[in-house]
């Protein structure tokens, strides 16, 4: 019989002959990490520290450089989103409904206040309002100094979803949140006034599976920081003026997390495993790399002239930019990667499923 | 994967011939195998209409009813001018007709109107379809004897519960039965036993007037009814029930027990 | 009935007909259409066949374990649609108006 | 354009498709004129026939020429991979849409159930299931369609959360949900897969268990589903809005009530200051319903409406009756008694026609057809006349079971051999309702002949009269009794009547004449011992010397009637043959009163029932005896599937004026089935003692001239001992066998049963499975000095067993099985293990 063309097992790791070397600078292990419910914990970089967070409530502020602890507490919450960070204030949200302002410097709690479902994705701010988008689909808008309500609107979600949620995007006052029914739209962070809104993805099909049509990458907001790039589930990757919101150039790819760019380059990741270069004025696709076909690959991220993406076996794979070839492959976690990972220039920040958060340097073999 | 390994291509005469000869043989088994193999090889050949006539017959025979209808339904569907489309109506109403006498009424005289009637109420319609589409058919008048035979059974059905009523001294309840074969079931001999329970019952109940008019209506069209007497007054059961016997009295009613009104005067239904 | 029969025997009480009350019967007025009448009495079990223009509502009831036996009877008329007259052995209640219909007893 | 009017028709492109079905469709035919309209119309008539995938109508002269391409039959149809929807499911379904063997392809309806399957596979939750199909082409243009399935696993749930939940936390309420995470049993039981009917289920448990405990303003609408970019785990999140505690304020009824006010008030199980629970309320207004039912408004609507007050978290619910119209049975109709005749049915009847309709009437018609055994499942459905708002139709439907056993039947059973009967033991004779036993058997213990007749309703109140004739020849040995025989025939009348609606009262009378024959080695409470064997006639003096062993004179036999009765041995007791003789005429008369609410005649799984019947043999009879009875069930539902069974049987019999005791072959029997199992049938309780036997030697023996013995006769002689005069006595115990069995005139037994359904049964109405305790002995108040095991009751000598049965209606009538395990069995009780018999339930 023929066989089975598209053969529905993850890529097998191929072996290559490695140029570049990923060496593990410090590394700093925290609570359980991602736990069971396929969160999305991912550390943030501000100033020369980083924060974290674990899904047994643990919480912990590093000097990024040497991973050297400030300090970590340990609170009575059902991490499930975070970390969001803005002047003074950390923001983390729970499994129970809660968004928790805390302390940067001492690590203590501002003000915590109940939302109406779980917060899967981490509170952003401007510095004056805190916006929070929750699982059942409602963004609202909390006073930074006391988390009180200003502002709040409701989408419509449809019956059956994709696990997680878009983490809102804010620049200047603008703040862009991507929502499970396949749109975007950007809000006045004030009052909560909509500014423009997108479709990203068209729900076609019969069945619920072919209808999913979720936003739930973050939004990637280019070097020019005129365009949002906002990647659909089952639909398109579109980048938009942020002004205006007119729609600069759309492809059609399926994929679930955020996209990245790098020097004039955008690299997304599609759902089915495949990493792919556009140019960053949407004309041509450069290179598509499908080594690593099914491997639930994480948000790309670009580091010393390379992409890196982690599995969900816990590899870190690093891509030549030009060509997408194989140019590194360490084992991270064996629980696998699924947060989003971070960049400061010099170091590559990794947060693994089990609470392992190494920061890796990237040399020549 | 496997090609279908062609068994050796029987012609489709030969099929059609084995098949013809199983169901002279009364093989009836064989015979719908091999016209199954012939529909399936030959769905379009010059043989294909009348295996599928054929194995409608095949299946009566073989006892098995709901194929023989499906098979009906299927030739019907697919060959609806068919010139023999009749004696497929005429199989299907065959086929619901016999399903509805279980295994027992075959061997054991039972009075079928004291049963539930069950599918032979299809078969009534299928009958009337045939009679309605064909009425010329040359099966018409044999389906036609089934219906009136089947009617008139549903009508002495009627006259037993109305007996039976009668016997629980529910009297309107035996009134409304006989009513329902006036009004439902005419031309059937149950007939003047359903006016004759009509009449019985309006007067233990009571209401005379209304026994009246069934009575006149029972003296005009059945005048010699076991009922009449020779002047044609209503012989009533009313009253009896009163006194009982001595007989009756002393055995605690065991013996020689009153006896309620029964109207069965069925010479051949 | 009279025929002794085994002591104590249990015997199912035996009711047949549509119930008739006081106020159902107060409620009856000549010229109710038959919608209404129906309304009132509810639909009758003895519709004859002969005589489209007349109901009748009986009840009976034969209880010979505590023996209780009840009968009650009303027969309506109908002229062209309208109720014309009805015969009862209930009579109506006092406060009706004097010039109800002709409820004269109907002899039991 | 007319042309010339067509001389011909020719077809071309035909295959396998007849030249008749082209012509018998098309609407032209020869002579006609042809339009573009006509040809327009042939083409549409003949792509109607949906046999042909393209048709060209052209003229070639004055011919016709109709050119076609015939669509394929499919050949084949072969599915792969498919394990959750079974393979003849999709079949049949692909023939219900026209894709089958013979059939024409077409490729649209091919694509629909593409789509139709994955749809069925996401609901399922599967949601990551695949379908290729591919079509191949063969020759005589036949195609085969093979579809290979990849089913993909079940999406399993990974995490369920409830947010927002203050008083009752995360824990206890996932209890309540079918739909469980990941545990220990969740690859056996499928509970953590997700399916979407299952999770309203669960929000509606939810939901109910909050509004039980007075959260009136519960909601839990706001419900996430999501799954994993692989489609392999589900996530859940359910967000709740608690609300206040309400409690109730006050609670009255409104409308139109019918009845009077106190009458319905019972009924209200909310009362003042408790906390508001929705299932109180909803019981309420099921309550009031079910009354009025019964009063004939079966259309009856009773609503509880809450109203809340903010302010002080009270509610007032008004329950508003709105009885509708007062309901009337039209007609009562039966379905499926396809050998039961009408009357059988109707005499059950509680609910009259054309009489006002009562609920609970309705609802115990029902279970008196599921009483009378005859089916296997009685349900009743209540149909609205069409054009009116007051009249209803009933619709009894029935499934008929064997209800007896009909013709011969071979049996065998351990306690009574190959039983071989022709009996026609029918419960519902050829459906007339009546029962009837005529039957003549044979086996090891007994052979017998009966003929019995009952018509239960001889009145259409349900006064029964019935009679029997019967004759009976019983070896007691071979059913493990003492060794004697009783020939008993007899006939009896008998009439029952109900006096209420559970409870009958019964009368019998009777006459039977039994004769005893006690054979040879009968026990001494039979007859007395030792005695004279009459099968040897003659005795001898012994002439053996002792000392030397030889024979001193010739031993001579003598004539066994000139023997002295001096040589016989004082017998002492007497037997009851002795007393009584051995042929009795009696003259029976019963009296029995039976109550029983069981919810179904055969393998009954609710209510109780139990009799009290006392059997006189009325004086003049040879033997003035009495037997009372009492046997009791009942059963006690544990759960929907367990159920608790209690019985008892106790019995007690004794003569009176001068009979001093129970005659031996009336005794109580115990053990086996229907008694204690785990024990052989009929052995447990008193031992009858064997008999003493005058001492047979071998021949006697002459001597001949010279001193040598003789033997004069084969047969055996009674011994005379020279000494005593007497002859010589061989006591019971130097036979050496054990004794037998004989009953006694006490009864004890009881059984307790935890019956549960049989696994990977479907039809669990005709197999009855359970484990059981019982419990039993028998005694006697008269014990004879020398019956061993035999004590007056008491408690302590009860012989116990346990074990499981098994109960099984078939067509010959009920098998049962059954493993029992003796617990305290003594050294004298025979104990079995495994027992089974066809034709007789437990």
């Amino acid at each position: 019989c023929a066989s089975d063309p598209t053969s529905r097992e993850p890529a097998k790791l191929t072996d290559f002959k490695a140029e570049k070397k990923l060496k593990e600078v410090w590394s700093y292990s925290l609570g359980d990490g991602q736990a069971e419910a396929y969160h999305r914990i991912t550390p943030v970089i501000d100033g020369d520290e980083i924060f974290i967070a674990s899904s047994n409530g643990k919480m912990a502020a590093l000097k990024k450089s040497s991973g050297k602890k400030v300090w970590k507490k340990s609170y009575d919450l059902r991490i499930a989103g975070g970390v969001g960070v803005s002047g003074t204030l950390l923001f983390i949200g729970t499994s129970d409904g809660e968004v928790v302002a805390i302390d940067r410097i001492s690590g203590d709690i501002v003000w915590r206040v109940a939302v109406n479902s779980e917060v899967l994705a981490a509170p952003q701010s401007n510095g004056s309002v805190v916006v929070v988008q929750t699982y059942a689909g409602e963004v609202q808008g909390l006073n930074f100094d006391d988390g009180k309500l200003l502002w709040s609107y409701a989408s419509q979600v449809p019956r059956l979803t994709l696990r997680g949620t878009s983490t809102p995007k804010v620049v200047g006052d603008i703040a862009m949140i991507g929502f499970a029914n396949g749109r975007v739209i950007a809000f006045d962070i004030e009052n909560g006034s909509e500014l423009w809104e997108q479709r990203i993805s068209v729900p076609q099909g019969s069945t619920e599976i072919e209808r999913l049509v979720d936003v739930d990458g973050r939004l990637l907001v280019m070097e020019d920081g005129q365009t949002v790039v906002a990647t659909g589930y089952q639909g398109q990757v579109m980048a938009i003026d942020i002004r205006s919101g007119r729609p600069l150039w759309v492809k059609d790819t399926s994929s679930y997390v955020g996209a990245t760019d790098n020097l004039g380059k955008v690299f997304v990741v599609t759902s089915d495993g495949s990493v792919n270069a556009i140019d960053d004025n949407g004309q041509g696709a450069l290179w598509t790399q499908t080594v690593l076909a099914r491997r639930e690959l994480t948000e790309p991220v670009a580091f010393e002239g390379a992409i890196g993406v982690g599995d969900f076996e816990g590899y870190l794979h690093m891509l030549a930019r030009e060509d997408g070839h194989l140019l590194a492959r360490t084992k991270v976690d064996g629980d696998g990667l699924r947060a989003p990972m971070t960049a400061d220039g010099k170091l590559l920040y990794v947060y693994g499923n089990s609470g392992e958060l190494i920061a890796y340097k990237l040399q020549d073999r | 994967c496997a090609g279908e390994q062609d068994r050796p291509d029987l012609s489709e005469r030969e099929i059609y011939e084995t098949a013809q000869g199983y169901l002279k043989s009364k093989n009836f088994a064989l015979a719908v195998d091999n016209l199954q193999l012939l529909e399936s090889r030959y769905p379009f050949g010059p043989y294909a209409e009348q295996a599928q006539l054929e194995i409608i017959y095949a299946h009566y025979r073989r006892g098995d009813n709901e194929a023989a209808v499906a098979a009906a339904d299927r030739f019907i569907r697919l060959h609806p001018q068919h010139q023999k489309v009749d004696y497929a109506y005429y199989m299907r109403g065959l086929a619901n007709y016999t399903d509805g006498e279980g295994f027992l009424e075959r061997f054991i005289p039972t009075d079928m109107t004291q049963r539930d009637p069950g599918s032979t109420i299809q078969s009534f319609d299928d009958f009337r379809q045939l009679l309605q589409r064909f009425p010329d058919s040359e099966y018409a008048d044999d389906a036609k004897a089934r219906m009136i035979q089947l009617r008139n059974r549903l009508a002495r059905y009627e006259i037993n519960v109305a007996n039976y009523y009668f016997k629980r001294k529910a009297y309107l309840a035996a009134a409304n039965r006989g009513r329902y074969v006036i009004e439902n079931l005419p031309q059937t001999p149950a007939i003047p036993d359903a006016l004759a329970v009509m009449v019985q019952a309006y007067l233990l109940l009571g209401m005379n007037d209304l026994a009246d008019q069934s009575l006149s209506v029972l003296r005009k069209n059945f005048p010699d009814h076991p009922s009449l007497d020779k002047k044609g007054n209503f012989i009533s059961q009313v009253g009896i029930e009163q006194e009982g016997s001595f007989v009756n009295k002393a055995t605690l009613g065991l013996f020689d027990r009153y006896e309620p009104p029964k109207f069965d005067n069925r010479e051949e239904d | 009935c009279s025929s002794l029969e085994f002591p104590g025997v249990y015997r199912l009480a035996i009711d047949q007909g549509n119930i008739i009350t006081q106020e159902m019967v107060d409620q009856l007025e000549i010229g109710m259409t038959r919608s209404q009448v129906e309304y009132v009495m509810g639909t009758p079990l003895v519709r004859d066949t002969f005589n489209p223009d007349r109901w009748d509502y009986i009840y009976t009831l034969n209880d010979r374990n505590n023996d209780k036996q009840e009968h009650h009877q009303l027969t309506v008329f109908f002229q062209d649609g309208k109720l014309s007259e009805f015969r009862t052995d209930i009579k109506p209640s006092e406060q009706k108006p004097a010039e109800s219909a002709a409820a004269e007893q109907e002899a039991k | 354009q007319n042309s010339l009017p067509i001389s011909d028709i020719r077809v071309e492109g035909l295959q396998r498709i007849s030249s008749e079905t082209v012509f018998s469709a098309l609407p032209i035919s020869i002579g006609d004129r042809v339009s573009t309209r006509t040809v327009a119309n042939a083409s549409r008539a003949l792509f109607g026939t949906g046999n042909f995938d393209d048709i060209q109508i052209g003229m070639d002269g004055d011919v016709l020429v109709v050119r076609v391409v015939e669509r394929p039959a499919i050949s084949g149809i072969n599915l792969e991979g498919n394990k959750a929807l079974a393979t003849e499911a999709l079949l049949d379904g692909l023939k219900n849409a026209g894709l089958a063997e013979g059939q024409v392809f077409k490729r649209s309806t091919l694509d629909g159930m593409k789509m139709e399957l994955t749809r069925q596979y996401v609901s399922q939750g599967r949601y990551d299931a695949s379908i290729e199909t591919d079509v191949v082409a063969e020759q005589r243009n036949r195609v085969s369609i093979s579809i290979n399935i990849d089913e993909g696993s079940n999406a399993t749930i990974e995490h369920i959360n409830i947010v927002g939940n203050t008083v009752y936390d995360d824990e206890t309420l996932l209890d309540l949900f079918e739909l469980k995470t990941g545990g220990l049993f969740s690859f056996f039981s499928s509970s953590n897969k997700y399916s979407r009917e299952k999770l309203k289920g669960d929000l509606e448990k939810l939901n109910s268990y909050y509004l039980d405990r007075g959260y009136l303003l519960f909601n839990a609408d706001s419900v996430q589903v999501a799954i994993s970019p692989n489609r392999q785990s589900v996530y859940i999140t359910v967000n709740v809005l608690e609300g206040d505690k309400y409690t109730v304020s006050s609670a009255e009824l409104s409308g139109d009530l019918v009845l009077p006010e106190e009458d319905l008030k019972r009924f209200v199980l909310v009362q003042k200051g408790q906390v508001f629970s929705q299932a109180l309320v909803t019981s309420t207004e099921e309550f009031i319903t079910k009354r009025l039912g019964n009063e004939g408004y079966n259309f009856a609507k009773v609503r509880g409406i809450p109203e809340q007050n903010e302010e002080d978290k009270t509610v007032d619910i008004k329950f508003f009756i709105d009885p509708g119209k007062r309901t009337y049975v039209r007609r009562i109709d039966f379905e499926g008694n396809a050998r039961t005749s009408d009357e059988v049915l109707r005499r059950e009847m509680r609910q009259i026609e054309s009489a006002p309709a009562s609920a609970d009437k309705i609802e115990l018609s029902r279970i008196r057809l599921e009483r009378l055994g005859y089916f296997k499942e009685a349900k009743v459905d209540t149909l609205a006349v069409p054009g009116t708002d007051d009249l209803i139709d009933l619709r009894y439907k029935v499934e008929e079971q064997s209800s007896g056993s009909l013709g011969a039947s071979v049996g065998f059973s351990q306690d009574s051999g190959l039983l071989l009967s022709a009996n026609i033991q029918q419960n519902n004779f050829f459906g007339t309702g009546k029962q009837v036993g005529f039957g003549v058997s044979r086996s090891d213990f007994a052979t017998s002949a009966n003929f019995s007749y009952l018509d239960p309703y001889f009145t259409e109140d349900g006064v029964s009269r019935g009679f029997s004739v019967f004759y009976r020849t019983t070896d007691f040995e071979e059913i493990n009794v003492a060794s004697y025989t009783s020939d008993t025939y007899g006939t009896s009348v008998n009439f029952g009547y109900p006096i209420s609606e559970t409870e009958r009262l019964g009368f019998d009378l009777g006459f039977n004449r039994t004769t005893i024959d006690a054979g040879v080695s009968a026990v001494k409470e039979i007859k007395s011992s030792p005695r004279l064997l009459d099968v040897i006639d003659n005795y001898f003096v012994s002439k053996l010397d002792p000392a030397t062993g030889t024979y001193t004179v010739a031993e001579v036999l003598e004539d066994i009637n000139n023997l002295p009765s001096s040589a016989l041995v004082d017998s002492g007791e007497e037997g009851f043959l002795d007393k009584y003789g051995e042929e009795f005429n009696n003259f029976t008369a019963g009296i029995s009163w039976r109550q029983s609410t069981l919810n179904r005649g055969l393998l009954a799984t609710r209510g109780a029932s139990q009799s009290l019947s006392l059997e006189l043999a009325v004086p003049g009879s040879d033997l003035e005896y009495f037997k009372l009875g009492y046997e009791g069930q009942i059963y006690v539902p544990l759960t929907n599937s367990l159920t608790l069974r209690f019985r008892t049987e106790l019995g007690y019999g004794d003569g009176y004026g001068e009979l001093e005791n129970l005659p031996f072959y009336e005794n109580f029997y115990a053990g086996g089935f229907g008694s204690v199992r785990g024990y052989r049938a009929n052995t447990l309780g008193p031992r009858s003692s064997n008999a003493d036997i005058y001492r047979i030697s071998q021949a006697a023996t002459a001597i001949d001239a010279s001193g040598n013995a003789l033997a004069l006769s084969a047969q055996g002689a009674y011994v005379l001992d020279p000494a005593t005069g007497l002859l010589l006595v061989d006591s019971a115990n130097n036979f050496r066998r054990d004794t037998d069995p004989f009953g006694g005139n006490v009864l004890v037994e009881g059984s307790m049963e935890l019956l549960f359904p049989l696994p990977f049964v479907k039809d669990q109405r005709s197999v009855r499975s359970g484990f059981f305790f019982d419990a039993g002995n028998v005694f006697s108040t008269q014990c004879g000095a020398t019956q061993v095991n035999c004590s007056t009751p008491d408690f302590s000598s009860l012989r116990m067993s346990a074990g499981v049965g098994v109960t099984w209606i078939t067509g010959f009538g009920p098998l049962t099985f059954s493993l029992g395990r003796a617990l305290n069995p003594e050294k004298i009780d025979d104990t079995e293990i495994f027992q089974f018999s066809l034709g007789r339930s437990f």
